[in-house]
This record gives C-alpha cells, structure tokens and sequence, in this order.
C-alpha cells in the first residue's frame, strides 16, 4: 500500500529510544513474526521442552514444539536425553505422530519409506540403500558416495537441570546458566531443587494472541489485584504483601515474588476496587493452603524466561507453562502441573485442587486469557497506535513492590536490541 | 429398565442440556447432589491416568461457588453455548442407581461471530433419585477437544 | 407420559429431522397445522424483546409459499443441510397437546466443499394431536448462530 | 511474483478513463483494500453507527464497527450522543464486550487493569496513579508528567440527523449534510422526517464477497426484475414501475425512487422471462401493502450512502443496513428493521410480515447475498479480467429510468478519484 | 413397537456411537452379523444411482479385516472422533427386524489441534434380532460431508 | 523480512544445477504457487476435465476446475464437447452452480441479470439490450458499438481421445498427441482404447500438502512398498515384481509398469520390513482378481500426466484422479471409477470390491494422503531445507526396476525449466 499511509504503517516505528509504549505493530506483523521466531527461538536462546519426569524410560520420547518447529525430546540408548527435529533426512516428512510414548525397540522410523533413525538421530537404516539384486543384476540404490552420517535427524543442543529439558536450534547458545543469570537461576533452583518430579497432568489452551502478550501478563505484577478479584478476595493479593521483581542482566527473564502479608483482614489492607465485600466460598477446601518447606519465605514466585516458558508456584500450585507461538495472532499455551516425589497424597489432593485457580478455565486465570486475545483485537484495528506502559515511570530495574511495569520495559528493551540488531 | 426410569432419565439430559445453554447458570448446580463430584478433564490425562483436570469440583457448593465466579469475579468475552447430546447409554440400572454415558457437542457463538465447535466428548455420569428427583451423584466430562478455545468460562 | 405418546413425540422429531435433511422441501409444511406459526428468530432478538424474526410464517399456506420460493425463484448456491436434534425436552403434556423444547445443530455442506456448523439453537415448540398424527402448532427456532452464513434457503 | 504476469497482475489496470469495465482486482487486492479502509472508512467519509432510538437513556450504549474498527456509540451524561473507539488508552485492550447496555452508573471500565472513562471518553481513573504507601513509602505509580487528559479513549466526530447516528474518524470531515448533498438529504429527510423511531429487530449476515458489491447491487436498478422473480410476480417492480436514479455530486451517494405503475396487470407490462405465470400465492398477508402519507408518491427509494449504508424503504418495510468490511472478501452486513412512534399494531405487524422478503431469508434479498458470494468466487479466478457495467451508456449521470448501470459507474468514477489520489 | 423393543434400539445405536468414538476398534465388527452389509457412501453417488462407495463391506470378516488394517497397516496421523446421533427414526418395525434412519455428526480432533467437523449424514440400517441381541444385517452411511478431510480411517 | 534470514530464505534455493535435492521452498511459497497456476495450468499444458461417458446427451454438463478456476464441460448442439470458463462475461459472477446437469433447453442464463449463452458459451442474449421502450422513449440499453460476438464466456481449447477430455486456457498449445508423447501416449491408449467408459462413481478428499506432492508419490514406485504393507502382503507388491519406469521426452508425465511376479511365496521374495507375517484375510474377495485381455501384460500401470491428473490401473482398478490446487498447502483429488461398456456384472462387482483398496479411506491409498499432510508439514518447519530424492543415483532416466526416485527428478528437471524461464 502507499508508503504515506497513517493507519496502516508499512514499518514498525518506536516513539522514542524507550520502551514505555510499545508500538501495537510489535504484536500484528507476519513478517517480523518470523523474525522472532529466528532470533528468539532458533537463535541464542534455550527453549523449554519438557520435564525429564515425562519420559523416565531409556527409549521413552515426547513429541513438542520450539516455536513453530516440531521437535522430539527422547530419553536415548545412553539414558541421557536427546531433543531432534521431527523431520525426516529423506523428504522432509514430520515422521513422528505420536505426542508421547516408548522406542526403545527399534528408535525412529519414518513410514513413508522406512529410513530408520536412533534414538539420538542416527540414520541406522535405509531400504534399499545397496539396491536390489534381480536377475543378477543390482538395481538402484543410493549413489556411492552417500554417507548416512550425512543425514541422521536435526540434532539440538541439550541442556537440563533440576528435571527441567532446555533445547536450543542454535550449536553456539551460551550455557544455561548463563542464560538464565544467577538471579534467576537461584529461584528456578528454588523450584527444581533436585527432588523426583511427578507429572499430574496436562491442560491446553489456544490463545489468539501473540504469545508475547503471556509473557506480558507475567510480567505484569498488579493486574491480579486488579482484574483477578479472587486473588484479592482470597488474600491471595493484598497491597500489604510483600514483593519483589527481579531480572537477569538482559531484562529478558524476570522472577515476581511474593509474600503473603501476615496480618489484617484482607477488606482493610486492600484498596483495589475489585474486593467483592459479599463474597463467602461455599466450600473453602479450594483454599486449603499449606506452606512447604522449599519456599523458604515467598509463597508465589513467578518466573518468565523468555521467550517460552512460565514456571508457576502458586502457593502449593506448581506448573510449568509452554508458549507455543502459532503466527503472530496467535500461541498455544501448554500446562504441565506437576508435583514433587516425596509429596503425601494429602499434599498431592492439595495441589490438584488449587489447580482449579489456574489453567484454561481456571478462576484466576482463564480471564488471562479472554484479555489477551482482547489486547491482539484492539492491536489489529489501529496498528498505528501504541500501549502505554508507564507504570513506575518509564526506567527499566529492579523492585521492591508490584506497582510498575518495569518488567515489561525490560523485556522490550531486550527486546529492541536483539530485532533491530 | 422400565418406561418411567428411562424417560425421566432422558427428561434429565435434556433439562440439563438446556439449562447449561440457557445462560441461566444458577441452575446448573441444581442438578447435582450435595456431596456430588463434577470433572472436567482432558481426554488425555483420563487415559494416561492422569489426576490432573481441568476443573474439578467435590461439593454442590463447588459448583455455586464456579457461577459466582462465573457472575461476579471472572471477567470473560461473553458467549452462548449450545448443547447437543446423544441418547443415554445405560450401563448400570439399579432401582435408584444409574450409571450412563452420552456423547456430546458443545457449539460456541461469541457475539457478531458464526457459530463454531467448542467442545466434544463424553459424559461418564451416576444419576441417583432423590426426593426432588433424579440428580447427578457424578459426572465426568471428558472431553476430546485436545486444544481449548481460549478459555472454558460456562459449565459443560 | 405414556410410552406411546413420548415414542410418537420422538419420532416426529426424527421425522421432521430427515424430512428438513432430505432435500425434498415439499415435506415440511405438512409437518404443521393450518393455522400453525413458524419463526425462524436470532436469539438476540428473542431474548431483548424485539418482535423482529428472520422468517416469521402464520400458516400453513405461508409454508407452502415457502417452499415455492425455494423452488423457483430463490436463486441460490445449492446445499446440503444436515439436521442433529436432541431428545425432546417435555415441558408440558396433556392428552392431546405438548409444549417442548430441543437443542440442535445444523450442518452446511456445500459442493465440493466440507461441512461447516451452519445454525444451532433450540427448538420452541408446541405439538398437537391431530387426525393425521402429531404435528407442529408452533414451532419457534431460536438460533445462536449471530452471523447467519451469507443465507438461509432452506428450512430449519 | 514475475512482474510478466499475465494472470496474476502486479497491480490494477483499468482498460481506459472511464469506469464502465470494472477490473477483478478491485474486488481482491489485500493492500488496496487496507487503502480503501483508511480512504473511505477512516478519513473525509462520515460512517453509520446507528439510531438514536437504541440508546434511549442516558448511559445506553451499542457497540458497532466502522470499517474494521470497534466503536461504541453512547448516550453521555449530557444527553448527547458521543462515538468512542473500543480500544483502551493503556495497553490496547477492546475493553467493551457486550455489545449493548448501559454504563451510566460507573462509565466505562477496562478489565484488565480497571482505568476508567467517562461515557464520554474522558480518564477519570488510573488504579495506582499516584502509587502505594508501604512502610511510610511511596511505590510505583504514574510518572508525574501524566495527564489523564492526554490518555481518554479515541473520540469521534458525531453528527445525528433525523435520529440516525453517524461519525468519523477525520476531524476534517465536512458537515454531515455537505456530505450527503442536498439530492440524497432530501430523500434522507423523507425517511426520517423527525418522528421517533422503534427498532423492531436485527438481522446479520456474513457475506463472504467484496464490501462494494452490496454498494453495486443497491445501485443495480434492474437486477429486481431479472434476480428477484418474486418482485415482478408482485408487480412490486415492473417494466412500467416510474423510476429515477439520483446521485450527489462526487456520484458516491444515490437513491432509486420508483412508483408502482398504477395500472395492467404485471405479465402485461412486464418483459421479463423471469415472469412466472403459474405463482400464486397461498397467504398473501406477505403483500398487505398500505401506502403511508409520507411516501409523497414514491413506493420505493433505496438509498447508499458511501460507503457504510444502506437505507431501505420497500413499500410498508424500512430499514438500514449496515456494512462491515472483513477483509477484501468479505463483509458483515447488519440489518436494524424499524417503525415509527405513530405506528398502529396493524402497520407493526404490517412491517414484520413484509420482513418476511428481505434480510438474510428474505424472498428477495438471500439471494443479493448469493449473487456477491458467487461474484467474488469470479473474481478470484482471474484477477486480470473487469466486470462490463456499460447498460445505459459508459457515462454517469442521473436518469428517469431504471435500464442502466449508470449509479456503478458513477461509484466507481469517484472510486478511482479518492484511490488514485 | 414397545418400549423394551424401542430401548434396546436406541441403545444399541447409542452403544454404537460409544465403541466407535472410543477408539477400540474391535468392538466394531461384533455390532453386525456375519453377513451383514456396510457402506460409507458419498450422498452425490447414492443420489444419483452410482453404485461406488468410499468403503463397501460384505460379511463381518471384512470388517474385521479393516480393524486389522487400521491397527497394524493403514498408516495415519492419529485422531479422535465423536458420534453425536439423532433419535433413530422407526421407519418399519417387525418383530426381529427393524428399518430405522438416524443422522449423525462426527467431529474430529487431532493431537493438539481444535476439534473440526469430520462427517455428518445419515444412517440407513436394518437392525435383526440375535442371540447376542440386536445387530445390524445392514448399515449405509450415506455422508453429506463432499469434500473428505484428507482420509477416513476410523468406522463411521 | 531481513534478507539475511536463514531460516526463512527470500528466494527458493537449489543446491546444485541438479533436481535430486528439492528446497522445501518448492512447496510452501504463495508468489511461486500463482507462478506454477499460470506457467502449469493455464499455460502450455493440456489438464484434465472429465470423461466423455459424464456427459453422454446434448446439454449435459459438468462443472470442474483447472488450477483454481473454475470451467465447465459441456456436450454442445453439434455433439460436440465445448470447455467454457465459468465466468459471466457482464459482471463476473460463477453462473453455473449445480455440478452436473443438461442444459439443452436454453443454454446457461446467468441467474444476476440473466444473460444467456449457448452450450458453446456464445452470448445470445443480454435483457433490455435495446433499452425498454417507455411513453414513447427507449430508456437505456446497451452502446450501440456492443458486440455480442466479443462477450461470450471465455472458450477452451479442447482434446478428446479414447473418452477422455483435456482442455487448455492456451490457444498456442500443442497437439494433445505431442504433449504426451509417444511413450506415454501408447499406455494411454492401452487403458482407454476406444471402449466406451461406464462411470462407478466418485470419491473426493481435500488433502492439506502441496499437490506436486501427489505427483511425486505416484512417481514413488518403491514406497507402496513399504508404506502400503497391505501391498506386500497381498503380493501386489513384490520385490520380484517385473518393473518399468518412462517418461515422456521433458521428463513432466511418466508410467510405472509393473507385472507381479509368477512364482514364489511373496514372504520368500519380498525384502520388506514392513511385510507381516502374520497376517490373513478374513474376506479375501478384496483379492478375487481376474487379468484382462486388454492388460496385455502388466498387471498395474500408474500415470501420472503433468501437471494434472493421474490414470490408474492397478489390476482390475481403474480410475482418474484429478489434481485441483488450492493454494500452496493444499489440494482437492477427486477420483472418478470407472468400467467398460463390455463389463459383465462380475467384473463390475469386483471392480467396486477392489475399490476399497482406493480412495480416501483405501486400503493402500488413505496413507498416501496422510504422508503428504505430514511432508507439507515438514516443509513448513524449515523453509530454508530441502529433500533428499537420490534413491537410483541423481541422474533422469527410464529404468527397468522400481528402485529410483528418477521421476522426481525428471519432473523436477521439467519445472525449473518452466518455473526458472
Ligand atoms: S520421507 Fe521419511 S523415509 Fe522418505
Ligand atoms: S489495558 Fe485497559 S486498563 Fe490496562
Ligand atoms: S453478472 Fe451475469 S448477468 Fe450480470
Ligand atoms: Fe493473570
Ligand atoms: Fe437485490
Ligand atoms: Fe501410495
């Protein structure tokens, strides 16, 4: 279209060197969707792909997503976990349709026509490789000079810790550690301390949304008081907590923690307008929380490492949430709730009913999801136009409260640097 | 099973097919007993044996507290639902005991949009009678549809 | 309610079903009284008090009229439509009349094309017994489907 | 693509000057059509929002489009009329979902992090503006630079006339009447000539078609006695029908005036194959026709305003239809059926029988529906080929007759002044 | 026809709908008799005299060996699919054998995808009484549904 | 995007001068997708439209399609069968609705404004072409410089041999003989040589890939194989099985010849991994297989003519598939089963049994549709990747055994002829 276009502008443009209000075409155009999808997911970055608590069999595999790439996470011969593409070396088809399961007997095989793969990636076989002698004649074959080595699956960068599997496209990604920072990495080591994983199970959600917009409502430390009126109602949010926002030295991952204030009536200590005097639960045992001994202080800390996963511990909730982005309108988004080994099933019966808080039609957060898609809706009719994330000023650091956006300016500082690289 | 048993019992699936479409969702809860169980869980974790669901409620109260969450506190785009179900298969008939099945279609239609499919599965229920009739003692929704449309705000 | 009543009031809706499916129009006026009333009516309308319907037919003759219409001067993109209805919902019966209710979808399959979810609603109904069996006094379809798909030809 | 394609042309090409042969890909184009947005739709146009009458009290709002822009159109504490865009000044939520009601008590709030507006658009609350005391400090809170003033919602040009509400987004916009022209207004004025309006009911359809063909199909006189059998079976258009065609002077706005021929029966008079001899009727309450002293002689005027509207008098059945733009390919077209205050419960019923032949059912107007459908799908299989609108000539001009395409031509005669500027 | 006849048949169609939205395939097979007939055919060739089905069977055995296909050769990207099934329409009802119609509407859902419609039409059968009770001699699924998404794999 | 992008490559990229490695690009990008309609479709190449045995009476019709536009196959007043494009020459819309159908009395009528053209698609008549006289004066009508002769619909080349009907958008096309090629043409005539062809009926699926990819899988002769193990185990497909592959000079159409082999349990010949030992039929009138005369050997013989259809025999199955594009991702195959005149009832009968082993839901074709969906979205993850098609070497050329990938590479050879000029 015309190059003079106002409602419709052929680039991206900032208002200023700040990050304080974010350009509505950072959500909308396809075309830079795809330049986040190299730079931010094959490029530089560690990615989330399961828990090793989900294949704890040699052979056991779990079909997942790296942006928009199918991959496969695997425990392999070795019982160390690989992560390969799901393409196959041949021609190119998506091999593997199972989302989980065992391969111990016989690793990958490809059905269109049978090129077999280990469990690391290997090419171990292929029909027909040497021809087929007929009539003392040997027909077709592979040329001579094909080397299998040559052509085993897309093999990824692997790195794991606490039970939690990182992959990574890109052979140069610096180590997860440093990825992550040591703020940071001292809160995931809070969470993934070692103890066995038990996986609980899975909710899946389709949010027509960009995927950074989740990522945003992470970040955003006060829109719980505000838009989740349970959490207010429930003193699970109280002005009086006590909170703080951490970064890694990117501003890309961020740790929001808090502490439940200890004392006052919840009415007298909230101002948020969203406290519902009246209500009263039925049935409280949806609140029936304990404090565990690992939180050491904090009963929520939330953690987004960007760009694709969300650590939850919500009071005794733990879960990990996977954006899956799917174009720039939309993500899915991927719940694993888990639990620890040496919970009791009176901790275990705990956790599962908390769950009803979150997830896709959770009471605190399938509204996480409505506002979302409702941001990329009001995104799409002004692409000209801009948010306004000014809360706490327009800097980008460290806090000792929630009132601020700062974690949002950050992430788009970050952000800045690496798109317009 | 006799006549009486299996059209009140029919009469219930679709009373609650239409109450759950009627936007009216104080009725909703009316159709299960006190200390009823009501699930809402993937497809998946019911068959990997996953306790995990999506919401899982273990009291009427649950459920009356789920529609004030519904009124008051979740903020959502509104929707209509749309329920449609096949006929109960009866797998256990006692005299005041039913245990059932039924597939069902759950149609969303958001606001100046088409209609499109929402939810689909199955409902694994325990229908017990009571003296305001018969009542949910249990039901599972267990549902196919892998990939939620956002969010599940109505009961299904 | 008697056995023969509810497997009568059953069948007519599994008639009216595949009659509405079945691509012969000529079927469905006579699945009414004379004096019947049929409207076709979005369930915002329906629900905000507002007497507009889609189509709103106040006899029989009307039906008939119809069904002309779609004949021979309707030009339209043929389709086919297909009618899933849920068991009927009995409000009210007496001897010889009953007031029900019913959820259903309708499927479009246009050629060469998949099938889409065309309407989903419920059924308003009030059936009578006549000489030729039970037919519809009135029948209101009240649709959630919000944005209609281009159009609606054929009866729902 | 290669620039020598023959099918598949890089840009639009018209065959000459004028605008009787029609190029496909002024139906198809994605960019022309964002262009079409910001130059018919956004900017020097005023756009349909609706009737006075859906918002009668002092908090009413209806939530509509203009183009492909949520607004809401609202009655504000003054009692007059106020045109906001549904879009949140903080971080670009679409706030309003239902899409009517009424926000007196509380104007209108944001869910996500609750900034409240008058119903006028004006902020008058920002949770957490001036941060929160903890401890004997400040924290968080709004820059103090921040002036609510600057940050209201979008607010539009209103004008109402006659009780119909129409706005824009331009602040340059001529007056609503030099918009329309005195031709169009005075027509306009016959329809609505001040009395109260009742809203009888709404009608919506999706028509997968190109926003220009409902313009083209109301400016398409004729197509009634070919198209619509129904119409010329009751004799509502026949061949001896008096008839005018009369557009503004930019030729975007028109209206068709005709009157039933007083005499003969139709299939004298008529010359259309698409006669049908054999049709009676079963029930002819359908056709219950009463002229209404304000007609002033015409039965039927259809008027299209450019390029958001449709005002519909046919005999006793008058109302207004909505376009929405979806895309070059589709579109969203609202129906709002209405009577007047005067109406007796005979000339109601009157208006809801006759409903019977138009909207997305109707005898006469699905198949409007049908005819773009199938256009667009022509369309698309030859973006290089152009419509031949040329009956009554190539030129554009007013008529008093009916057996010309003259109001296309002229639509697209301005078309091509405000798109090729 | 009595309510024990009218029961056990709309069981049967909604214990059909069951098994074959349950993915155990080799229920399949035992709802028919040993030389029972089954064909998925396109609506346009059985409405235009086109002998052509999708899939014909002619005994049990050759159903049993389509189970077997689907289980051991037929590669497929795996899905679920869900029967919702009208109220069976009686059309002529012996004592041991019974012709009925039903429509249906199966809807599909691949691993992490949305749930879609899959096929909707129609149900022409002939249902006999056994000694393992009632069986189809023949069932016909005539499909709306044109255009097929990609394949069929599981019995409809 | 950044032209630097290596995920997401600007342009398609081939390794080498070669065609053995095909750059996922080939099947993904949208620009090169309306190349391939223009330059294979609808330019220099004769498609597929039906059989003469649709149509057999004067105004019978079938509607179809080549590439994306739609076309209509008439049997015109001179017996003759005429191709028109399915586009009204007024304003544009796709007139013909109904599939099939005889339009003998009155040829086609454009239901908006009812122009009428002949079988043939000559325009024969246009309403109120010489205006309507009214009070004396003729009110609009046509210019007087229209031609109908210059407004028919837009008529196809036409080639019909043995029953069977090409048409091309191109009037400079080669003869139908010249475009297959003596090879090819010789198998073409074996199939359809001269009998008249009775119609079984229709199967029609859309499968989500690009639709070279049904060409390349007919051009696979190996993967049957090993994907259809029923094929195996049938021993319709044996490693000892007599083979042969030709193509026509350009490399674009091919036949794969195959004769079962005589002799020998197919467990002793067959190297196939994917045969089952176990395996048995319960009904094995699937298999009740009589030779034909007319085979003259060969007991399958695939071809695939490019772009658009493929010709099946395979024992006593016979059918065409039709290749109808729709977009890079995805395509309509529409088969049509059919016998001969002389087939007595046991013939057809086990022409319709063997039918389950085709079509959508077959035996050995519903996987052909599925491993296609599955490369596309392969393709899809990597655009920057290729395949790897070197089975026989990467050199073209007819052989004498099925293990080579030798078509793919010919027919790769022959579209960057075309695509790359
Ligand atoms: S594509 Fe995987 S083996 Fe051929
Ligand atoms: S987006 Fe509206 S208040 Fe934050
Ligand atoms: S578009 Fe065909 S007659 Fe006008
Ligand atoms: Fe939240
Ligand atoms: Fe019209
Ligand atoms: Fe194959």
């Amino acid at each position: 279209m015309d190059d003079t276009s106002a409602v419709f502008p052929q680039q991206i443009r900032w208002e200023d060197k700040g990050t304080s209000r974010i350009p509505f075409m950072a959500y909308t155009d396809a075309d830079q969707h795809r330049r986040e999808l190299e730079r931010l997911f094959y490029r530089g970055h560690w990615c989330y792909v399961g828990l090793e608590a989900e294949i704890p069999e040699v052979g056991d595999f779990k079909r997942t997503v790296i942006g928009e790439r199918s991959v496969i996470m695997v425990r392999d011969a070795e019982d160390s976990i690989s992560v390969v593409e799901n393409v196959c070396a041949h021609r190119g088809m998506q091999f593997c349709r199972e989302r989980h399961g065992n391969r111990k007997a016989g690793g990958f095989t490809c059905p269109y026509h049978q090129w077999n793969y280990s469990l690391g990636g290997d090419l171990q076989g292929v029909p027909f490789r040497r021809g087929v002698k007929q009539d003392g004649k040997v027909n077709g074959g592979m040329p001579a000079d094909f080397k299998p080595a040559d052509h085993g699956l897309n093999k990824l960068e692997v790195a794991t810790r606490g039970g939690v599997v990182f992959a990574s496209f890109d052979a140069e990604v610096e180590s997860l550690e440093d990825f992550m920072g040591p703020e940071i990495l001292g809160y995931f080591d809070r969470l993934f301390n070692g103890r066995k994983l038990t996986i609980l199970g899975y909710n899946r959600q389709r949010i027509p949304g960009n995927w950074k917009l989740m990522q945003e409502n992470i970040k955003d430390p006060y829109h719980p008081g505000l838009l989740h009126t349970w959490f207010v109602t429930f003193g699970l949010w109280r002005a009086d907590n006590k909170s703080e926002l951490k970064m890694d030295r990117h501003h890309r991952h961020a740790a929001m923690i808090s502490t439940r204030g200890a004392s006052g009536k919840a009415d007298q200590v909230t101002q948020v307008s969203s406290f519902k005097e009246s209500m009263k639960l039925n049935d409280d045992r949806f609140l029936d929380i304990v404090p565990e001994p690992w939180w050491r202080g904090p009963t929520a800390v939330m953690m987004t490492l960007f760009p694709s996963v969300i650590f939850q511990q919500q009071v005794n909730s733990v879960s990990t949430r996977h954006i899956q982005p799917s174009g720039p309108g939309a993500f899915d988004f991927v719940w694993t709730h888990f639990g620890f080994e040496d919970d009791d099933d009176a901790m275990t019966l705990r956790r599962l009913r908390q769950a009803n808080l979150f997830g896709p039609a959770g009471f605190v957060s399938a509204d996480d999801g409505e506002v979302i898609e409702l941001s990329q809706k009001g995104f799409e009719q002004k692409p000209f136009h801009r948010t306004l994330a000014e809360l706490g000023g327009r800097e980008v650091g460290d806090t000792d409260h929630m009132v601020t956006e700062t974690l949002i300016r950050g992430m788009y500082e970050y952000w800045r640097k690496v798109m317009e690289a | 099973m006799n006549f009486q048993d299996y059209f009140e019992l029919t009469q219930l699936y679709a009373r609650y097919a239409q109450a759950v479409s009627s936007g009216q969702w104080e009725l909703w809860p009316e159709f299960f007993t006190d200390d009823c169980s009501y699930r809402l869980q993937p497809r998946e974790n019911h068959e990997r044996g996953f306790p995990l669901a999506t919401l899982s409620f273990e009291s009427k109260g649950m459920l009356k507290d789920r529609v004030y969450g519904i009124r008051e506190t979740l903020f959502h785009d509104p929707y209509y639902q749309r329920h449609v179900v096949g006929t109960p298969l009866v797998l256990k008939a006692d005299a005041d005991r039913f245990e059932c099945e039924a597939n069902y279609a759950v149609f969303r239609t958001k606001l100046s949009e088409l209609s499109s499919v929402f939810s689909v599965g199955r409902y694994i229920d325990v229908v017990v009678r009571t003296a305001e009739g018969l009542k949910f003692a249990s039901r599972q929704v267990i549902y196919d549809s892998e990939m939620i449309p956002n969010s599940v705000i109505y009961p299904l």
